[in-house]
């Protein structure tokens, strides 16, 4: 079935709910939120999420259609790039693992971006090896007590909700003591420190958490199980990656391109034919990215997606690194230092000095390239793995 | 855009996959290459007549396959990953689209088409492999008025296997395209790099040529732009093939090969070099996959062109066709030589042998990177086609 | 040719990199960023008036030590390693240089040479940072009769911290330079992306001057050549210096920290790449050395030019100097840049944060290859020294 | 002291020396070995070597005075590059490992020329896992039975001797059952087939080795000492690359800017800038090598040596690669794929297309860049050795 690629069409059914869902609450009209509740209500927010919670339990690969036959509409969306966090990584865990309690109360407010979420994993000793955390969780009665340190925590200064890892069973290997908990950021001992960049912005967040008490009906699959929870957490950020489909030249190249165009005193031969190389890699990687896309909506993914987030992060740094070579003397200048906390990332926004540092962050976030090179390895290419010496060590006999 | 494999095409690669691994194994290729008769002509027989590719850019009503530049490229995946020593490119791609580029209307241009399509005859285009789309038409054969030609072209592919010449040649009225027997054209060997895709250098000297008339409203060097468009486009598919060869047989020996008490393959360094690699694979097989896609749809828009006159979208495609194309020939030639070379180095001393098949991949990669146009002469042209001005 | 460091040199060193270690620790640098004193004059003051560097290049007679470019690369080498926010490259070699191709006869360029030199006062050289040698004679500021300067020079380095601006401009008699107090100019500063080596806008507006009188056979324009030359060659042991800390500092951090349960620094792949990168390290001091001792060589060559009339080996210096410099600059850059960047990626998060050092480093070695012509501009210069046209 | 430097000049008493060299066998008349032999005898072959052995004991960096004033007397050489194996690696192992007799009757011979040398020590099965050789000596009284398989073996069919390594003892770890020997290259038993190349060449041979004697007496260093005294030989034969003044634009990037200049008509921007970053990367390694000379003439030799087989290789295969890409059309055509067993090696001569496949082999022979890559990190950079699982293994119960 060609469902998700061009020239698609909306189910009939789904074009009925969407006319009826526009007939009762006129976006014109009806405030954001009660329109975003109520489109939820119709099961047209994720339309492979099950009735009841947001969806209809039909492909994924119809949302599309829905959300363009809205957005033709002028219907309000729910701001997808302040929630990324909710959407991408909490809710599907939330699906998959989640008590139907836990759907209850968590989804429809993740979705309508009433409650922000954001992802306690990564701490400054746990990076690459997340398995290795020391943040502790210890059992007292119906709650759990948690203290330890978590760091990159994008959205905790405005986030209600954290999915977070903690380890509660020091005494087993370490990806066996590890539980999945959802924790609530308004809770007493919770402290969010900015974590500035080189970039000078505070994007990302320290959080430091000293005593911090979740009920035993916040964890998120069983105890012990966590490493297994956040797996699946993981393959869903990765997946996200590269999947928005950007147009011919969209991205980082067009600021490239556009500085190009529009300066001609710039331009020599040299810079000429790496912006060239600069723009196939960029359409390539573009068409790599759609193929994958059109791979999934005919139901067969394949593995290229592994290796976009490595091509991405690699094709934003090259080229940004090369319009600040192109950009010669104003190059040198930067747009602003002072230390603000943005809302939202983008990468390829503010000025060229901006994007050339906020690009190394995209090596490193979300798996770092190295780690992405193993997996490709491994999982993809069928290598073996490096010899491990720490697989069946008890965690508090590793070696630091 | 469809960048996916339909089908269609997975029946046709499993085909071609079948025969080759029949009859064209490297040791079958290797065997081959040092005698007077490099090119398979068994093998051709099969694949070109009784799978019919000989004929599968040719329309049916012209007596071949009807099929597009999308199943072309995917045979072409297949014959790179074999480095196929078959006149594929030669006559079923570059004769074939210039052929299609004239009055196929015309009885010489349709009984040529259908003499190619059904394997009765063997062709080539007469340009040399190095030739790229865009450049000037050539002007090393001059025709006189009673069609004989008379010069020379160097280095081309495919020609000691064919039975007929489709030469550029200039005219008294201005460029044209000519078919020349073979024989009536002298053929020397060269000694090529690619042992497997081995040139020949023609001279000409009066040699009888029949004109063949250009399509209603096209030229001579629109039909040689379409072939050599074409022909560029497609042979990324085929150092896509070239590519895939060396990356699964370079992991497929790491997994084996022991240093070190260790399987080599598990060596990190290497991963993550295998790992690049498979990315850059990948990232061609996209490219490839959507110039074969855009050239297809350039070839029905033309197609519309004739029968709906839909002149604004018949220009769209030509342009998108010349975008994909020259990203994809720009892109996948350095692939195929990296994926080549990672594979020599990583073989160590074996893969340095005459006896081991990855040179033959090596220097089919190397000479694929300057056939057809070369990288940079790919990118150059793409500065005008995307408006990034030198 | 001498390519080693003398014992003179090692002994500079040892003796920067005292007072570097005491004074310019990364969290001093860090400290100092975002005050209103970038610069750090207390560190300068030792440097260059106590340690004399402030007059290294300038001759003994002169006020200064007689030192040579190939001490004044190895400063560099540590102020690199150390992103010292002081004004050497602006005062000691931009400047410097620039009146050494002055008549230094004239009492008013020695005068000022002496001033320099006992670090009474700074300078730097009133072009953009970006400038590269073999430019045209900058048209930015013009002199009048009576040496009122007028115009705009944007992103100077040094400026803020300078006492003095040597500024070309073009005057009644054509161009010249000229000796302006900091202070008749207005000085607005820029955001710089290098924030250990802050730029500065100048706009002058009949600012006095006065003009120095070039060399006796030389011109303001080879004054200005000779100080960009001087500057781009030794930035390269700058890129050096900032190049070999990215790597031991690297090196030192991936041999202490742990993830799954290993030395990180025991990961092949990673060793890999740093074994790579300090092959670049190496190649890039190697050619930094060639390039000071070709200048040093140079500025002796001239001087004997003077004195000896040796005409034919100072015109040889010349273009060695400039074929040395070339190289250099164009491969140091992007090495420095590459160790950045890598010593950034290695340390992952960490470093990537604001209190961790190693974004200075970044950010002045992207600064750096733009800095006195990038990396395209001084390969483009070679063509014509090395006669491969385009 | 500047002795080997530029401006240097010869000490005296060599001058003496050669001088009354010269003056006791006129080169012009006296016959080639004859010479050889004399110079030999003067001490002038290597002057570091002891006297006796063909030196003065005096530093090495004399060697290039004397060479220069012989050359200038136009005395005739012992051809280095056809006896290379002799005197880079079999020679200083002799001097440092070899009993007297030993020394006394190989060296000269081999300086002269008159024996060719040639190194059995690659295996099928072991190339960079040297140490995991299979071919093997027995004891039989005085005497030694060697049966196995060598490959890549240079100058195997001119050769008079081999310097071969072999496994003595199976019973302990790899490195410690290895023993050194000088194998008679005429000895029944000794079977050399050339190997044919991917040039098309057969420039390297397999030796096999069946029920081969070896004497005890020929025997360097202690029974199961071999793999310490091959690291010393591989230590030779990496010094030895680079070893050798370049002149600007010396080496591949020579061919590549000849055709560069005699040929307008391949010009383009794009290669242009390449060309042009070829060429200094070519200049920059030349100087890297300069330095390291400089470095070993001043008696504190750096690093370097290590990285500069690395950076050879890889600017032969770029520019190579280059070249055939400048050719365009030529680039497709190859000179002669006949095969022939050449005595000399030459990675710059014959045709584009050999220049490149004959490069390929260069980050293979004398030690891989991956292996090279990490003797730089462990060595240089004191990175951690990778978790080893066969140091401490038999043998002969390694897993294979």
């Amino acid at each position: 079935m060609a469902a998700g690629t061009e020239g698609d069409t909306i189910a009939p059914e789904l074009r009925r709910r969407v006319r009826a869902l526009l007939a009762a609450y006129d976006p014109a009209t009806i405030p954001l939120r009660e329109f975003l509740r109520a489109r939820f209500d119709a099961g047209l927010a994720w339309v492979h999420f099950p009735e009841g919670l947001g969806g209809l339990g039909v492909p994924r690969a119809l949302q599309a259609a829905v959300d363009a036959e809205l957005a033709a509409a002028k219907a309000p969306d729910n701001d997808p790039r302040r929630i990324g966090i909710g959407l991408g990584m909490a809710a599907p865990t939330i699906l998959r693992f989640g008590t139907e309690e836990q759907q209850q109360r968590f989804l429809r407010p993740l979705w309508t971006g009433e409650e922000v979420w954001c992802q306690l994993f990564s701490e400054p000793g746990a990076g690459s090896d997340l398995a290795g955390l020391r943040t502790r969780a210890v059992r007292d009665g119906d709650t759990w007590v948690v203290d330890g340190q978590k760091v990159w925590t994008s959205s905790a200064h405005t986030a209600r909700w954290a999915i977070l890892i903690a380890r509660t069973d020091p005494d087993v290997p370490k990806h066996r003591g590890i539980t999945y908990f959802v924790c609530d950021m308004t809770a007493p001992g919770v402290e969010v420190r900015p974590l500035r960049q080189a970039t000078g912005e505070a994007e990302f967040n320290e959080v430091f958490l000293t005593g911090v008490r979740i009920p035993d009906a916040h964890r998120l699959g069983e105890v012990g199980d966590g490493w297994r929870v956040a797996q699946a957490t993981l393959m869903n950020e990765r997946v996200a990656i590269g999947g928005t489909a950007l147009p011919r030249e969209g991205g980082m190249i067009e600021k490239a391109a556009a500085t190009w165009r529009s300066r001609p005193e710039l331009r020599t031969p040299e810079l000429h034919g790496r912006l060239l190389a600069l723009w196939v890699e960029a359409e390539v990687t573009r068409l790599t990215a759609e193929r994958a896309r059109q791979q999934l909506a005919a139901g067969a993914p394949g593995p290229e997606g592994s290796g976009l987030k490595l091509a991405f992060a690699r094709l934003n740094q090259r080229i940004s690194g090369f319009e600040l070579e192109l950009l010669g003397e104003d190059g040198l200048r930067y747009g602003d230092w002072t230390m603000v906390r943005p809302e939202l990332v983008d990468f390829y926004g503010r000025d060229a000095g901006y994007r050339y540092l906020r690009a190394k962050g995209n090596s490193i976030e979300g798996g770092t390239s190295e780690i992405l090179r193993n997996i490709v390895a491994e999982r993809v290419l069928g290598l073996p793995a490096e010899p491990r010496t720490d697989k069946d060590v008890a965690w508090k006999d590793l070696p630091r | 855009m469809n960048l996916l494999y339909s089908e269609v095409e997975d029946d046709l690669r499993a085909a071609v996959r079948d025969v080759l691994a029949d009859r064209c194994t490297p040791a079958d290729v290797l065997g081959r290459i040092e005698t007077d008769r490099p090119y398979d002509a068994g093998l051709w027989r099969v694949l070109g007549a009784d799978l019919g590719l000989a004929g599968l850019l040719v329309p049916e009503k012209l007596g071949g396959q009807g099929g597009t530049e999308r199943e072309a490229a995917v045979v072409l995946e297949e014959l790179g990953g074999a480095v196929a020593p078959v006149p594929f490119l030669g006559s079923a791609v570059l004769a074939v689209s210039a052929l299609l580029g004239c009055d196929t209307a015309d009885a010489g241009v349709a009984g040529l088409l259908g003499r190619l399509a059904s394997g009765e005859a063997t062709g080539t285009l007469a340009v040399p492999l190095s030739a790229a789309p865009g450049a000037a038409f050539p002007a090393a054969v001059r025709a006189d008025a009673a069609g004989r030609l008379t010069g020379t072209v160097s280095s081309v592919a495919d020609a000691r296997t064919a039975d007929v010449l489709v030469v550029p040649a200039l005219g008294p009225d201005g460029p044209g395209l000519y078919e020349v027997a073979a024989g009536a054209a002298r053929l020397t060997p060269v000694v090529s790099l690619d042992l497997t895709r081995p040139l020949a250098d023609l001279t000409l000297d009066g040699a009888p040529g029949r004109l063949l008339p250009p399509a209603a409203g096209g030229s001579a060097g629109a039909a040689l732009e379409r072939a050599l468009l074409r022909g560029a486009g497609l042979l990324a598919s085929e150092q896509v093939g070239v590519a895939q060869w060396c990356l699964d047989e370079t992991v497929r020996y790491l997994k084996e090969r022991r240093q070190f008490g260790r399987v080599v393959g598990s060596f990190q360094a290497l991963k993550h070099r295998l790992a690049d690699l498979w990315l850059e694979v990948v990232s061609a097989r996209a490219a490839a996959r959507a110039a074969a896609d855009a050239l297809a749809a350039e070839t029905s828009g033309a197609d519309a062109l004739v029968t709906e006159t839909a002149e604004a979208s018949g220009v769209t495609g030509a342009k998108e066709a010349r975008i994909a194309v020259a990203v994809a020939a720009s892109y996948a030639s350095p692939v195929a030589v990296h994926a080549a070379e990672e594979a020599l180095q990583l073989h160590g001393g074996i893969g340095m042998t005459w006896e081991h098949p990855v040179h033959l991949f090596l220097k089919r990669a190397k000479a694929d990177e300057i056939a057809l146009g070369t990288p940079g002469t790919h990118r150059a042209a793409l500065a005008g086609l995307v408006d990034l001005p030198a």
